[in-house]
């Protein structure tokens, strides 16, 4: 099996960010396996884990009483998932949950915020990068709420 | 390669103007051969010249101004098979008062058609290179005809991708099509919807996003795009994100027409006649004009 | 117009007095006369009998938002500037049918087209005019397609110029290098020159047509001095052109400055009347009303002129491309001076001042034009 | 085909001078065309036979000024499956709709022996203010070919021609000189609702506004010209505006800056 840092540093997340960083990070990680249907996580659980989704489809659902299930989003291959466990109350407020045979790489929250609240370097470079990725899902958010494809009329 | 450009270029009509009858405004009667609807409110019109059976050729891309007698004429892009020409088909969504009545025809009715008109998808020019189609809404029914004649032609070009937006799986069209492209080998069909309830087992999200998650050769493809402004703005951005150059972009651009000639001057956008010029533009002859508000 | 050879040009006078006589071998020929004539305060342009009809003695004064019909104190026929027609609304109607279906079945068919046109003979077309014509031909015939209504009023238009010696306030055509003078393309053109005690015509033909005519009509060849009076005329009216415009990189900096503020300011005054683009020799824009008679048997399409300065004219999915008022105008400008350029090879405008003098509330597209591109504006 | 049912159609009158009901039956040619298309089933001006509801089309005239008016409009509304407004009146409050600006009571008081009797609201007001109206056709009166064109598109199933452009694009297109221009005489033409053929101009008249306001009327820019350049006073921009379709809410503002100044 691969080393975790080295698989992390192939992670497009990680592009430019130092090898000692990159290891000190590592030593938060794990690898998961989720079959087709199961949670990764749901909402109102506690927050505690930041996902790189290495295989697999994740959606990302919401429950509405009376409409059903929604999806939000889906997510797959190389895409970065979760980050509440960064953001008090650390709380989940989606279900995440694999649409197909699902390996991720599961990076334990607390742990990376101790190590966060230490290395402010660390922080700021994981900070920047989060930022990026929740200014691309904004940016389709509001895409997807234009309902572009709408009639106007 | 099987295919070469003049083999190709014998199949389109190269100037679409020398088909045209003598008054262009004045529409000829085709007979509805079949209603199919699509989406709740969207339909497929299948139609055949009434009065002759000469062969409507055209180039995928082109459009046809429809007209509902004495209700009213409209633009529609040709959604058919280029190959075909003795079938003309078009897709068209139900929102205005024409294409409403449009809905409610019978097979054997008539409606009349003038065209084709415009310049459509650069499916020449395309060859030899990837190709990266990218859809949104009703805007896949334009693209259609470039899609069967480039998998008709399918050694002539690269990697070939489709992929197409929409509002919610209700909203796709063609979706046994979909499912034929998607199990072919030599092409690559991703599908997204802006929404979606949880039996729904496809992407959400836009369908920009699905850019950066398809292999193409930015450098040495073509990208076709259709579908609102908004998205098609968006959908230039991901690809010069992804390094294609502005020169390889074409989008299909609308107005309002009312003679699909020239004359009327209603479509104008800027310097630019979207009913002789386009609807199909290389994205680098409106580049200037995309940001423009009320241009 | 007929057809143009390069026969040499023959250049006659007639004398004033026998101004019918012109009249009398146009009607001999079939044509109806066209020409201006005082009506409701303003010199317009209906059919002509007699010179009788013409604006003989009368002028007048236009600025902008404003016309006035004077009394010019002279006993001369052509001494005005335009009016507010123009020769578009007989080569290009307000008002077309383009055909009537009648339902059989379940299809339809054709109903036999209007009828013949009448021959005109178009009397009094100045040179911007003339320039207007030939860029209407631009667009109505030479732009990949045709337009039968226009080509067969056209073929059948026989033009005679009369050249401009009494250019208004708001002229300039010199800016845009569309006259005083017409120099071809014309069947007849005819300089009036009233020169203390004379008072006659210099004649010129253009074409076959033209040359027939002036045979027909049987005048004395022109004298030096008669022909240098009427060059003189003509050139005196271009210097007495009441406006510039400076066509010098106008295209780019009209182009550069779609975001210019002033845009905004202009939407403020600006009524979207359409009265610019109604009266514009040049301005071509229609649309297509589909009616049917009650039953619904019978549906016909009517083509009538439109403007870019009303809201449906732009409209798309429910609404307005350009709903401000302000991006109507820039519509308008720009195309006028700057995107034509790109589509037809020429400025839209000719410089005759209609739209100035025609807006009611007194926009003038030189002033405009000229503070659009003033300066850059950055972005 | 000819055992379709024919659309029942019905006029409605509130309060109107019934100029406009008389436009239907001014189009005496084509009047049998349309007795032929469609079943009048109440027509108050043409008969007093009433044929009962639902109706397909239904065309009302007037402004409601009364209590009565007020629920009476909505018994129509419900009894229609089109409800079209024709004229000033009905798309505007019409020229009753001057007491928007006063003092009813005051009117009432002055005018009347016995004010007891007179139940009147405090404004005449459009249709479309009491109950959802489908289609608005403009003018004082209505022109009668617009009316048909109106009650064919609705036959046929298309949108109506009815041009929401200025009443100068009728004047330039029929010839007409412009009486601002080349006669200094105000015109609401640039600023009104196009319909009625240039009716005024035509006759060298300045256009009244009996269509009401145009798409995007620029009624300042227009009073301005009139205050600087023709020498009209402000009580002559506020009698201008205050018309035939004075409570059209574009108007009624410009008649109402001028009052305020």
């Amino acid at each position: 099996m691969e080393n975790l840092d080295v698989v992390l540093k192939k992670h497009p997340f990680f592009e430019g960010m130092s090898e000692e960083h990159i290891r000190f990070i590592a030593g938060c990680a794990a690898n998961e396996v989720y079959k087709n249907g199961d949670y990764l996580f749901r909402d109102g659980e506690s927050a505690d884990k930041f996902y790189f989704i290495r295989h697999g489809h994740v959606a990302l659902e919401l429950h509405a009483p009376e409409r059903g299930v929604l999806t939000i989003q889906t997510l797959g291959e190389g895409d970065v998932l979760g980050w509440s466990w960064l953001i008090p109350p650390y709380k989940w407020h989606f279900d995440a949950r694999a649409m197909t045979l699902t390996r991720v790489l599961a990076l334990d929250g607390k742990c990376l915020r101790k190590k966060c609240e230490t290395d402010y370097q660390l922080g700021y470079e994981l900070m920047k990068r989060i930022a990026h990725i929740m200014e691309e899902r904004l940016h389709a958010t509001r895409l997807q709420l234009l309902d572009m494809y709408g009639v106007h009329a | 390669m099987e295919t070469l450009v003049s083999d190709v270029k014998q199949e389109l009509p190269t100037d679409s103007m020398a088909v045209l009858t003598a008054d262009p405004m004045i529409p000829e009667p085709f007979r509805v051969v079949q209603r199919k609807p699509e989406t709740e409110d969207t339909f497929t019109l299948v139609l055949e010249r009434a009065q002759s059976d000469r062969p409507f050729e055209f180039q995928p891309g082109q459009f046809n101004m429809l007209y509902v007698f004495g209700v009213g004429e409209v633009p529609i892009s040709i959604s058919g098979d280029p190959a075909q020409p003795q079938r003309l088909v078009h897709t068209i969504r139900a929102v205005g008062t024409v294409t409403r009545a449009m809905q409610k025809l019978r097979k054997g009715a008539i409606v009349g058609v003038r065209g084709p008109f415009g310049r459509g998808w650069p499916v020449l020019e395309a060859q030899q290179q990837d190709v990266v189609i990218v859809a949104g809404g009703i805007g896949l029914a334009p693209l259609r005809p470039a899609l069967y004649h480039i998998l008709r032609h399918r050694d002539a070009y690269g990697r070939v991708v489709l992929l197409y937006g929409a509002r919610t799986p209700e909203d796709i069209l063609y979706i046994k099509e979909l499912e034929k492209w998607r199990g072919r080998f030599d092409m690559e069909v991703k599908v997204t919807v802006d929404r979606a309830l949880g039996d729904w087992h496809g992407h959400v999200g836009v369908v920009t996003q699905l850019i950066p998650k398809t292999s193409f050769d930015p450098q040495n493809a073509i990208a076709m795009i259709c579908g609102p402004e908004i998205m098609m703005r968006f959908t230039i951005y991901e690809l010069q994100r992804s390094g294609m150059p502005n020169d390889r972009i074409y989008v299909s651009m609308e107005r309002n027409m009312k003679c699909a000639i020239g004359f009327c001057g209603h479509c104008q956008y800027g310097p630019k006649f979207i009913c002789k010029d386009g609807p199909v533009f290389r994205y680098t002859e409106i580049e200037n004009l995309f940001g423009i508000r009320e241009i | 117009m007929s057809k143009k050879k390069d026969a040499s040009p023959q250049t006659v006078t007639l004398p004033s007095n026998d101004l019918s006589r012109l009249f009398q071998v146009l009607q001999s020929r079939g044509y109806t006369i066209l020409g201006p004539t005082v009506r409701d305060g303003a010199i317009v342009y209906d059919e002509l009998d007699s010179p009788d009809d013409l604006p003989r003695g009368w002028t007048d004064e236009q600025e902008k938002g404003r016309y006035r019909l004077k009394k010019s104190g002279y006993g001369t026929y052509f001494s005005f500037a335009v009016g507010p027609h123009s020769w578009k609304q007989y080569l290009y109607p307000p008002r077309v049918r383009l055909w009537q279906m009648h339902k059989n079945g379940t299809g339809f068919e054709l109903n036999a087209q209007n009828g013949p046109l009448k021959k005109y003979a178009f009397l009094g077309v100045r040179s911007c005019e003339l320039h207007a014509i030939e860029i209407l031909d631009r667009v109505l015939l030479q732009n990949g397609f045709e337009d039968p209504t226009y080509k067969a009023r056209r073929k059948e238009a026989l033009i005679i110029v009369v050249q401009c010696t009494a250019p208004a306030s708001t002229c300039f055509c010199a800016s845009m290098q569309t006259g005083p003078k017409a120099e071809r393309g014309f069947d007849l053109a005819m300089t009036e020159v009233a020169d203390g005690e004379r008072h006659y015509f210099v004649l010129q033909s253009g074409s076959d047509a033209g040359r027939e005519i002036v045979q027909e009509l049987a005048c004395a060849a022109a004298t030096a001095e008669e022909i240098a009076a009427a060059e003189q005329a003509v050139k005196a009216a271009a210097e007495r052109m009441g406006r510039t415009l400076d066509t010098h990189g106008l295209q780019a900096a009209l182009y550069a400055n779609r975001e210019h503020p002033h845009w905004r300011e202009v939407g403020e005054r600006c009524l979207n009347c359409t009265n610019c683009t109604q009266v514009c020799p040049t301005c071509f824009c229609t649309t297509v009303e589909d009616i049917t008679d009650l039953t619904g048997a019978t549906a016909e399409r009517w083509r009538r002129w439109d403007s870019c300065f009303t809201m449906e004219f732009s409209y798309l999915h429910g609404g307005s491309v350009r709903s401000s008022a302000g991006a109507r105008y820039r519509q308008w400008l720009t195309h006028k001076l700057a995107s034509w350029v790109d589509q037809f090879g020429a400025f839209g405008c000719v410089g005759c001042g209609r739209c100035i003098a025609w807006c009611p509330v007194g926009i003038d597209i030189t002033e405009e034009a000229r503070i659009m591109c003033a300066e850059t504006v950055n972005q | 085909m000819k055992t379709k049912r024919k659309p029942k159609l019905a006029v409605w009158k509130f309060a109107s001078c019934d100029g406009c009901q008389l436009s239907l039956l001014d189009c005496e040619d084509e009047l049998l065309d349309v007795v032929g298309e469609i079943d009048i089933a109440n027509f108050p001006e043409a008969s007093r036979a009433v044929v009962k509801g639902p109706y397909d089309i239904s065309l009302v005239e007037g402004s409601i000024t009364t209590p009565k008016d007020a629920e009476r409009i909505h018994k129509v509304r419900r009894a229609s499956k089109v409800l079209i407004t024709i004229g000033a009146c009905a798309t505007a409050g019409g020229i009753q709709a001057l007491r928007n600006f006063q003092d009813v009571d005051q009117f009432i008081s002055i005018v009347y022996a016995s004010p007891d009797y007179i139940s009147t609201l405090n404004k005449s007001t459009p249709i479309s203010e009491h109950v959802k109206v489908d289609y608005e056709l403009r003018g004082c009166p209505v022109n009668k070919y617009q009316l048909l064109e109106v009650i064919s598109a609705f036959l046929n199933g298309r949108r109506p021609v009815t041009p929401s452009h200025s009443v100068c694009m009728e004047c330039k297109q029929k010839g007409v000189v412009c009486v601002m221009v080349a006669h200094g005489t105000p015109c609401l033409g640039p600023v009104t609702h196009a319909g009625c053929g240039a009716l005024c101009p035509s006759y060298a008249r300045g256009c009244f506004g009996c269509f009401g306001p145009k798409e995007t009327p620029n009624t300042h820019s227009l009073s301005e010209w009139w205050q600087e350049e023709l020498g009209a006073s402000k009580g002559d921009i506020i009698r201008a505006f205050r018309g035939i379709t004075a409570y059209a809410e574009p108007f009624r503002k410009e008649s109402e800056a001028y009052e305020l100044q």
